[in-house]
Order: C-alpha cells, then structure tokens, then sequence
C-alpha cells in the first residue's frame, strides 16, 4: 500500500479516512456498524433513532431504478430505550459512531439526546429533511431556518457532543438553513439527505410501487445536486461539510471533497457496489491521488471553488 | 440490476395440506435452492417466499397461511396477479453425487423442496404438528414423515428422528430449515457427529438486498450473506437460534 | 400495425400521439421541428423565444452522466422578431406547434406573445421554473404562486391560444403554484421541468464542467420526481397535464399518463434514443396496450390514482 | 455514454504555418475520419476540432488562430492539459482502393488529413490565401497547393485547380473541407461531372451529440448526421453554401 494518508479531522473527531457510513443504511444494529467498520469506512452512522419504537412503513420499501433507489423505510427503529441497549457497549467498533436523532417536536429531539447519554457515540447527527415521513423533517416543517435554529439550539443545551444537522437538497434556501444550524450552534453540516420525493408506478399493477406511494430519490440521480448543495455550503457556512449523495467511488468522494466537504457520507453505494464499498472508495482515492500528485486529503477540500 | 417487482399472473394453485397452498406462475428464475422471492400485493406488503418448484418456466412458492398476508395470497385465484422480485440471497450449496439429508420443519420444507429435486441420493425428513399439516407428500413419497402429536409416522421431533438415525448411518451433508430453535439442534446435533450442515434463517425483511440492515444475524445480512448459513457461519453468528428482530429493529428472545 | 388508436385531446388539440417534443431541445429551427414532427411526435415545441437575442451560456453547456443529463444552454435564441420569421409558415408541420415564452417581467411574456400573433402556434408555454437562468424562472422568483398568477394573467389577457404553465420539481409547492396558474386561466400545467440546478466537477481539472458551473437535471434522474409531481398535481388541478421528465420508454410514457398526464414531453430522450425515440415511444406503447388488453390510451390516464 | 471532457495532456506540438499548431495528446480515439471532438478550456469555453493525427496512442488537433479560444489554445505549453470528448460525428466513407481526391481550403485541410492517411491512390489539393499559411507541407510532400494571391504554387482557388484537373483525369470520389462557398463550388463541379463527392461541414455547435439543435443546417444536426454529407443529402439542405447560424439561433448569409 502507498504512503497516502487519507486521515481527515472532523469536529475534533479523527477519521482514518473520510468515508462515513450514512444513516439508515444497514445502521440498525450494533453488529452491523461494527462489520461496516471492518468494511473500510472511517466512521458509521446508525439508524435514526426516535423516542418511541417506529414499525415504519410497510414493504414495499426500497426500490432501485435506472437512476439509484428510491425508500420509504419511514424511520423504523425500536425507540431510544431499546436503541441505547443495542449502542452500548461501542466500544468494540474501532471508528467513531454517530447517532442520528429524530423527533416530532423540538423536546423530543432532546429527550432522545438524553437517553443516549450513557452511550460512547461520537456525534449527534440530527436529520430535518426526511421528505417522506409524516409527522418528520419536510413533512413536519423542520426544513426551515426557524425550526433549525429552534431545534438545534435545543439540542445544544444538552450535549457537548459535537452536532451534525442534516439538511434536505429540495429546499432552495439550503445555505439560509444551515447558517440558522450554525448560529444555533451546530459542528458541521450534513448534506444531503434523500430528495424528492419521487414516485415509481408499477405499469401493470397500476399503482406506486412503495407502500408509502413516495419515498426519497438517493444514489446516481442525487450526485449533482448534492455536489451543487455542497458546493454553495462551503461559501455559506464556516463548519465543516460532511457531503452525501450518490457517492460510490473514490472519484465521486474526490469530486464531493473537492465542492468543499471534510468527509464524506456513503449509502446507496453498499448497493452498488457491496458493503466493502468505503475499502474500495478508499483504494481508489489513493490511486487517484497517487496518479495526479496528491498526498494531502485535507488539500483537496474545496479545492473546486475560485 | 433494477430491483422492482415484476406482475406475473397465477396460472395454477395446488393445495399443499390444510394451511398451505401453492401458487403457480409463468417466470424463468435463474436461482439457486434455498434462494427467494420477494412477493408483492399491490397497496398490502410485500413479504419474502422460498421458490418450491422450478419447472421450465413455471415457479412456484408454497405459502402457509399465518398472518393478513398470507391470508390474502391465499385469497388469490387462478389468473390474479402478484408481484415478484428476486430471486436475492445465497442458496444452498450441492454436491449432486454425494448423499445428504434435508431435515424440515412446517413450511421451512418449502424451501428445501427444490434442493431435493437437484439431489440424487438424499434422505428427506419432514416434520409437522399433525398429519394435515404435511405438506409435499406426493411429490416425495420417499418422505421421512414425523409429526409431534404422532398422528403421522414418527412420533416426535425431526431432531429425535435424525438423531436415532445417525445412530445407523451418516450422511456427507445435512440441509435444513425451519423453527430455529429445530435448526439449532439438528446443527448442534450434526457438529457433534461431525457432519456438514447448512440452514436457511428466517428474518424479518424489508429491502432484501442488503441496505435496510432489518434482516441482521449478528452482522449478517440474512438477505445477502444468507439466508443459508453453513455450520461454520452459524458457530460465529451468537443470535442463531437466540435472537430475532423485531420489525422496528427490537431485539427479542425466540 | 394495429388499430389502437393513440390521439388524445389536449385543450381541444388534437395530438396524434401523446408524445411531445420538449422544449429546449432541437427545438432551435422550423427545419428541426419538422424533422422530429417526422420523426413521429405528436407535436412538437420551440426552444423558448425571449424579446430580446440571446447568447446563452458559454460552452460546455450541455453534459450528461450517469444519471441523466445536466444542462445551462441559458436560453439562447435569436429574440422574437428573429423567430417570428423563423417560425412562419408552420403549415409545413404536420402537427402541433407549441411557443416557449420566457420573459424577465410579465410584461416582457406578453411582448413576445403579441410578437407571435401572427404565426400559426397551437399553444404558448410558459416556463416559469428554469433554475439556472439569471433573470428567468426560479432565478428571478417566478415559481411562487403570486408570480405565476400574475405572469399567466397578463398572457390571458393578449390571447386566445391555450396557455401551458411549466413549472419546476425543486418547488414543494408545485400544487400551490399550478393552482395559481388555473385561477389565472392557464388551460394546462406542463410537468415538469429540469430538477436542481446540480453540478458536475471534472476532478482532473478541479473545476465544474458547465461554464455556468451548475445546471438543471433532467432524464432518468428526474423521473421518479416528475412522477410524483404529475401525481400530485393530477388530483389538485381540473385543467390536463403535460408530464415531463425522463420519459424515453413506451413504458416510461404509460407510468406518466397513469399518473395523471394527458401528454408526455420528450426531451432527453432524444439523447438516450435518438431523434425517431417518439416513433418508438408509440410504437412501445402500442405494444404494450395490445399485450395488456386495453385499447383507448385516455383509459389510462390517472389510473394509477385510488 | 457519459459525454463529459476527459482531461488530457498535451505531450507535443508542432508549428504547421503562420497561424496553425498542432497540440498533440495521449489518448487512443476510436476514431474515424472527418469526426470532430470538443476541446475544453476550464472556465474558458468548449468548441469542436477535428481530430488531425493520430498514431497510434496520440492524437493530434490542428488549431487555426481566430478568436479568444484559439488563441488560448494556441497559448497552451507541453505539460498543459485541456479536455476532450467525443469523437462525435458521422466521418468520410472511405473505400481505400479507389483513386480519390481531397481539396482542403484553409484549416479544413485538418479534416482531410486523417482520410489522407487511410486512403492509397490518393491527389490531394490545398489552397491558402498565402504561402505562410499552407499547412502539413512535409507531412503530404505530394500535395498540390495552391494560393490565392499567387505566392506559391497555383495562382487561384483549388476549384480553379480541381476543374483543370479534371479536364485531364478522374476520380471515383472527391472529398472537401473548408470555406463553405468552397465546398459548394467543388460539389456543384462533381455533381456537373457525374463524381461522387463528400463534404465536411463547419457550423456553430454547443452539445456535439444531438440535443440542442444549435447546428442545424436544413433540419440536419451537423453534429450527428455530419459534419460530413454526402452530395446527394448536400443537394437536399437548402442552407448549405447560403446560411449559417449564429450562437443566438439567428440566421444568417454566408
Ligand atoms: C428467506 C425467507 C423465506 C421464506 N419462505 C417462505 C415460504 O416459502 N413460505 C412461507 O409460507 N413463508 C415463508 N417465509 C415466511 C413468510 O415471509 C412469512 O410467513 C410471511 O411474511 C407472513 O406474513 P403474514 O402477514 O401472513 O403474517 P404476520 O402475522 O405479519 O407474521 C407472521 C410471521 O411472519 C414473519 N414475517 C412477517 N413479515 C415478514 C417479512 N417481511 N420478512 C420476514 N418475515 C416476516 C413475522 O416475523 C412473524 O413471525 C419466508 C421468510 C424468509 C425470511
Ligand atoms: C466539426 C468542426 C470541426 C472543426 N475543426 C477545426 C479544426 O480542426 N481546427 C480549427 O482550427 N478549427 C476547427 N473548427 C472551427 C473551430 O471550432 C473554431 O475555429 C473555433 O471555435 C473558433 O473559436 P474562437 O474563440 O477562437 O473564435 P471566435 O472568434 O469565437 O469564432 C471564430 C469563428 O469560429 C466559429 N465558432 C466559434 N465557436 C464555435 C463553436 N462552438 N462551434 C463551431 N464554430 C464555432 C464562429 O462561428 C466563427 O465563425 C471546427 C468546427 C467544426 C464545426
Ligand atoms: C434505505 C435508506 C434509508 C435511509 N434512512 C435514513 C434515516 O433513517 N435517516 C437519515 O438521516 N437518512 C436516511 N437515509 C438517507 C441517507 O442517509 C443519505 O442521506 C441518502 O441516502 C443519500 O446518500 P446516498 O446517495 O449515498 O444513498 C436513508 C437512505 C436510504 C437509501
Ligand atoms: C438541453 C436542454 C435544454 C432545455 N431548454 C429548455 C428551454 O429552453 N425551455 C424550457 O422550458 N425547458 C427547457 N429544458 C427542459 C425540458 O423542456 C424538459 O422540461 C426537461 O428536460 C425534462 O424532460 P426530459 O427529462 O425528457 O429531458 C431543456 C432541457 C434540456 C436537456
Ligand atoms: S432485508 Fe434489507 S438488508 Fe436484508
Ligand atoms: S451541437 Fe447540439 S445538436 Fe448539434
């Protein structure tokens, strides 16, 4: 292997490389983020966690297209009491670990905050942007500036953990959201969530596929916009950007790090290309910067901008 | 690579025993025994199934009627839809010239039937509450049939059986699928006999291709690494025959 | 060929097919037009027609990836005296003709409208939602609702030709907007237009690769959105729907008609299948009607709705 | 089919005349011909060149000095990069054991180069208003020149100089680029004396693959049914030799 360090800094937190598992994606239990760690990736994210236990949505509830997947899993997850259960003991996952936090209700948020507090997590990631959840994100207003800074601030009082806001690619103010993130307090920005949402008809069925009827566009299709989300961010906001959307190769996480993100989320591409997809990011990454003359990962950060 | 259900129209139903029935439908599956289908009733759920028979172009999936589900593919009629997406997941892995037994339980026969007919000298074993709760008894009329309240041949467990007949013979390899806690045995029962042996797990399952992390045997994705495990596998997965999942990802005792 | 016949009725227009050409897209010369008239689409649009000349983006402004296509041509076209001559004599197509109208200030929409009046169009549309165009659509605010009702207004007024609205996907308001457009006697809403604006970086180069660095999404990418909006906006509106975006497939044609189009834009598809991809469009949705026992293609439309 | 720049390069260069250098690059293009690709310069601009050379795993593009891109190009050093794509564009037919003839005007004799390459039997005629400005002189050691203004070789236009040839012999096909009014001229001639002909246009071009429909000349995309014609589709496409149009969409007189 070469001598290309691909150690980024993240809030104070050390990743040995940028890749981070994104939340929702195989982060349901503490087995499975410790065999994502082995896979490669440089941090993981669990399943957003709420206050009480969620069935979600019923099946069907992934679906992929020519374009990358579409879901509505609906936050299923069994609450933060069972879920500080399953995330004790962390200490076995050898990278760090965050926590994705959701509620209805700014109290709520912080009620779960709290009940992971005996808890190893790393960092509180904090998605308002859900556009196919009722009663969540889009669905429950969270994407605005106001609602960010009120739910944010909440959480700030609780935690000294560093706070990760996860922002949606639908909102043409994305940059006015995550300053009201940043002046509440927040670490970083996480950008983006699933857009959309979107719709696939089964034509002989005649009906939407999902059960849900929508569910949030990720993968190939996101790339762009994610990178323009990103992009714009990095002229907004002074914290750092963790950038996700359709990353599957080291070329895709080099083109988000160079739009301006620190480190780089990863979901939709355990589909495409397995759950070693962080190793082979990794592995790519460093030929690529072997190839054109890099040995920095911190010097391509934002490295696209004027 | 687009992971949609399909519509395919039943084009027979065959009535398996008292609970279970078979739907038929015209769709060539490259697949593997032991690999499954996701099945999907528009504006109901979507659920995975085991293919039974894979005949030319004709599959079917053998369903035990338990729950809203299954009641409603048993509602189905000759020429009704369904969807179907798949097949997904590892299969079993056969050596065709070497003896084996499959050791059943319920409706975990269902995905051992298409295995028995891929193998030439195999000893099935089948087990079930009752008699009319045996399913394929025509179709393998060699069956080594136990059922636990003994109106049907042996009376007992398939693992009392399987255990009183390794005392005679071995076997080169033991498949088997159904209740866990009756995998669990027959795979301890095997290791200490010093026979190979894979099983089929049942988890709860959303996506079925490795993304939603429902399907999760300690770090195992059911759908992707399994449904199959060897026995090797299995000695390092601590839920086996311990823990399931429930859908909103709480960790229940079986 | 069989006797399904696919004419539909569009503001008592009367299509052939239900396929149309996007706007944008070849739409550049009434040489062109005809052309893709020929090449079997049921009617066809010009590339929208400003007041004034237009030079557009500098190249590249076109690009595509692995999801679709990315696009900042920046409206260039030769204003509307220019194209009033380009676009006489529209009798020598043989269907439809619809005029894009783009204008920076309402007044400016009905300058050209009444620079066309004597022209043959079958149709003005208006796309209030380019997001990647200073001074036009998104970029100059005229996706809200009070925009729109006051655009479509103004046209109303000048003339009698139908009116089609497009709107834009990246509004979670869409419903709002196309309400507004009916209030303000628009005759039918196309949906949709380019998603975004996204971006591609050119990671060798460490720049975006549009010259306007960033640009609208279109083609498989957007069409689960354009699904949605179509469905969405199917039950919120009584006027028809043009659904646009992704369509490349009889398949992908019939998905938007059950949820709610009575046309189907084509634009990238040209790309993804060539200039004749309308003939097949129909002759793949022929196929399909045939295979599933219906034989009225407006029998399809909504049908996807409970 | 992802049509982005693909960044190159530039490994040599080589002073063909006055105001034309050849940037050479690494890079094997599957390539025919007369096809064209787009020369990107971040955050400059993007035009389309035909593909001059190309050996091997290099290729080459003749750039002519005009405008603000050129001159860029033409500032460009050995070590610099810029980005291609393509090629795009239907190239010459070209039966290689037939006797044939190319007549370049100008730059477009770079269009011509690669089908010089392919071709045997081959006559080859440029003209450029001057001596300084006649390019691939060592290259085509064969080719008859001429210039307008008399400063080397013929005096007068290759259609001056194609038709005296052609009182004297013949071709199975003549092949042109360059100025339009040219082209029209040598296609009128072979058309006048019964020989097949092909020309290769230049028109204003963003996309280069057939979406945006900045180059049409006559409902024919330059970019995807060109830049080369045939005489026949020539004869069919009013604009040619009359219209031009202009990045706007205006049209106007050549
Ligand atoms: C790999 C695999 C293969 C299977 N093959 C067959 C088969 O061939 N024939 C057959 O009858 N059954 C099979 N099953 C089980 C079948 O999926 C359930 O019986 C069915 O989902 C029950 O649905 P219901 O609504 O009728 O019952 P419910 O009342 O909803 O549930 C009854 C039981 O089925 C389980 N179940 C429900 N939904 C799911 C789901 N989405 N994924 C997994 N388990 C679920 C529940 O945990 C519960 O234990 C298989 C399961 C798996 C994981
Ligand atoms: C198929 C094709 C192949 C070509 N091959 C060559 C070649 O091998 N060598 C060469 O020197 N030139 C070639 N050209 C022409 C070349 O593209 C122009 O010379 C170049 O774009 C001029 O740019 P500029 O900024 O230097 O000049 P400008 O001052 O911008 O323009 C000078 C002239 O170039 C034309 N031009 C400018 N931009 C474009 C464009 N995007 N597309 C088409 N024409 C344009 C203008 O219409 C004008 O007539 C080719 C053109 C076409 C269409
Ligand atoms: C199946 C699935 C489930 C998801 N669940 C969540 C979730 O629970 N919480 C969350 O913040 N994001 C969730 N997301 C969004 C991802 O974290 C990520 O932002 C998005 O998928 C874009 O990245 P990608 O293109 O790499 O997948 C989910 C995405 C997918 C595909
Ligand atoms: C190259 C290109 C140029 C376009 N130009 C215009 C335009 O001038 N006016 C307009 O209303 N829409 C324009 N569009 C949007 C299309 O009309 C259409 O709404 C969009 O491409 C979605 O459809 P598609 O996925 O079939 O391409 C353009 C799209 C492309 C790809
Ligand atoms: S069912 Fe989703 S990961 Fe297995
Ligand atoms: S350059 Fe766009 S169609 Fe030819």
């Amino acid at each position: 292997m070469s001598s290309i360090d691909l150690s980024v800094h993240l809030c104070n937190i050390r990743l040995s490389n940028p890749t981070i598992l994104a939340s929702g994606i195989l982060g349901t239990t503490r087995a499975l983020l410790k065999r994502v760690a082995e896979s490669g990736a440089g941090a993981v994210t669990t399943k957003s966690i709420s206050n009480e236990p969620r069935e979600g949505h019923k099946n069907p509830t992934v679906i992929t297209f020519d374009g990358g997947m579409l879901n509505a899993v609906g936050y299923s997850n069994p609450g933060v009491d069972a879920a500080a259960r399953e995330f004790s003991n962390l200490q076995v996952i050898n990278v760090p670990v965050i926590a994705s936090v959701i509620g209805t209700q700014k109290e709520d948020f912080a009620r779960v905050v709290d009940g992971l507090s005996d808890t190893n997590f790393s960092a509180i990631e904090i998605p308002l942007s859900c556009p196919h959840t009722p009663g969540f994100g889009l669905l429950a207003g969270q994407g605005t500036p106001e609602a960010t800074f009120a739910i944010t601030s909440e959480i700030r009082k609780i935690t000294k953990l560093p706070i990760f806001v996860k922002l949606s690619p639908n909102i043409p103010e994305i940059c006015t959201v995550a300053k009201a993130a940043e002046d509440a307090g927040a670490d970083a920005i996480t950008a983006v969530n699933s857009m959309g949402p979107g719709m696939i008809i089964n034509i002989e069925a005649q009906k939407p596929i999902l059960h849900f009827k929508v569910g949030g566009v990720t993968g190939d299709a996101l790339r762009p916009i994610a990178i323009r989300c990103v992009y714009d961010l990095y002229k907004a906001v002074n914290i750092p950007i963790i950038g996700v959307g359709g990353v599957s190769t080291g070329r895709h996480s080099i083109e988000m790090m160079m739009a301006g993100a620190s480190a780089v989320g990863i979901g939709t591409g355990v589909y495409y290309r397995g759950i070693d997809v962080f190793k082979k990011v990794c592995e790519e990454m460093v030929q690529w910067m072997e190839e054109n003359n890099f040995d920095n990962i911190n010097s391509i950060i934002g490295i696209a901008h004027d | 690579m687009i992971e949609q259900p399909r519509i395919v129209k039943i084009c027979d139903i065959l009535e398996e025993s008292a609970n279970v029935r078979t739907l038929f439908f015209k769709r060539i599956l490259d697949f593997m025994p032991g690999q499954f289908v996701m099945v999907w009733i528009p504006l109901l759920d979507e659920k995975p199934f085991t293919i039974s028979y894979m005949q030319k172009d004709i599959a079917g999936i053998s369903v035990l009627k338990r729950g809203i589900f299954t009641q409603a593919l048993h509602a189905k009629k000759i020429g009704d839809s369904i969807g179907i997406r798949g097949p997904y997941g590892k299969g079993f892995h056969t050596q065709t010239k070497l003896n084996a037994c499959v050791v059943g339980g319920g409706i975990g026969m269902a995905s051992l039937a298409t295995l028995v007919d891929a193998l030439s000298d195999i000893t099935i074993i089948q087990g079930a509450r009752t008699s009319s709760e045996i399913i394929y008894k025509t179709r393998f009329p060699e069956m080594k049939l136990c059922t636990d309240d003994g109106s049907f041949g042996f009376k007992g467990t398939t693992v009392d059986f399987l255990r009183e007949l390794l005392n005679t013979r071995t076997f080169h390899k033991v498949y088997t699928c159904g209740p866990e806690k009756m995998m669990y045995q027959v795979v301890e029962l095997c290791k200490n006999r010093g026979i190979d042996c894979e099983a089929s797990l049942d988890r709860y399952m959303k996506c079925g291709f490795g993304v939603c992390g429902q399907c999760d045997c300690s770090g195992q994705r059911v759908c992707i690494e399994g449904p199959v495990f060897t026995a090797t596998e299995l000695s390092r997965m601590e839920d086996f025959g311990r823990i399931h999942i429930l859908k909103t990802g709480e960790r229940i005792t079986i």
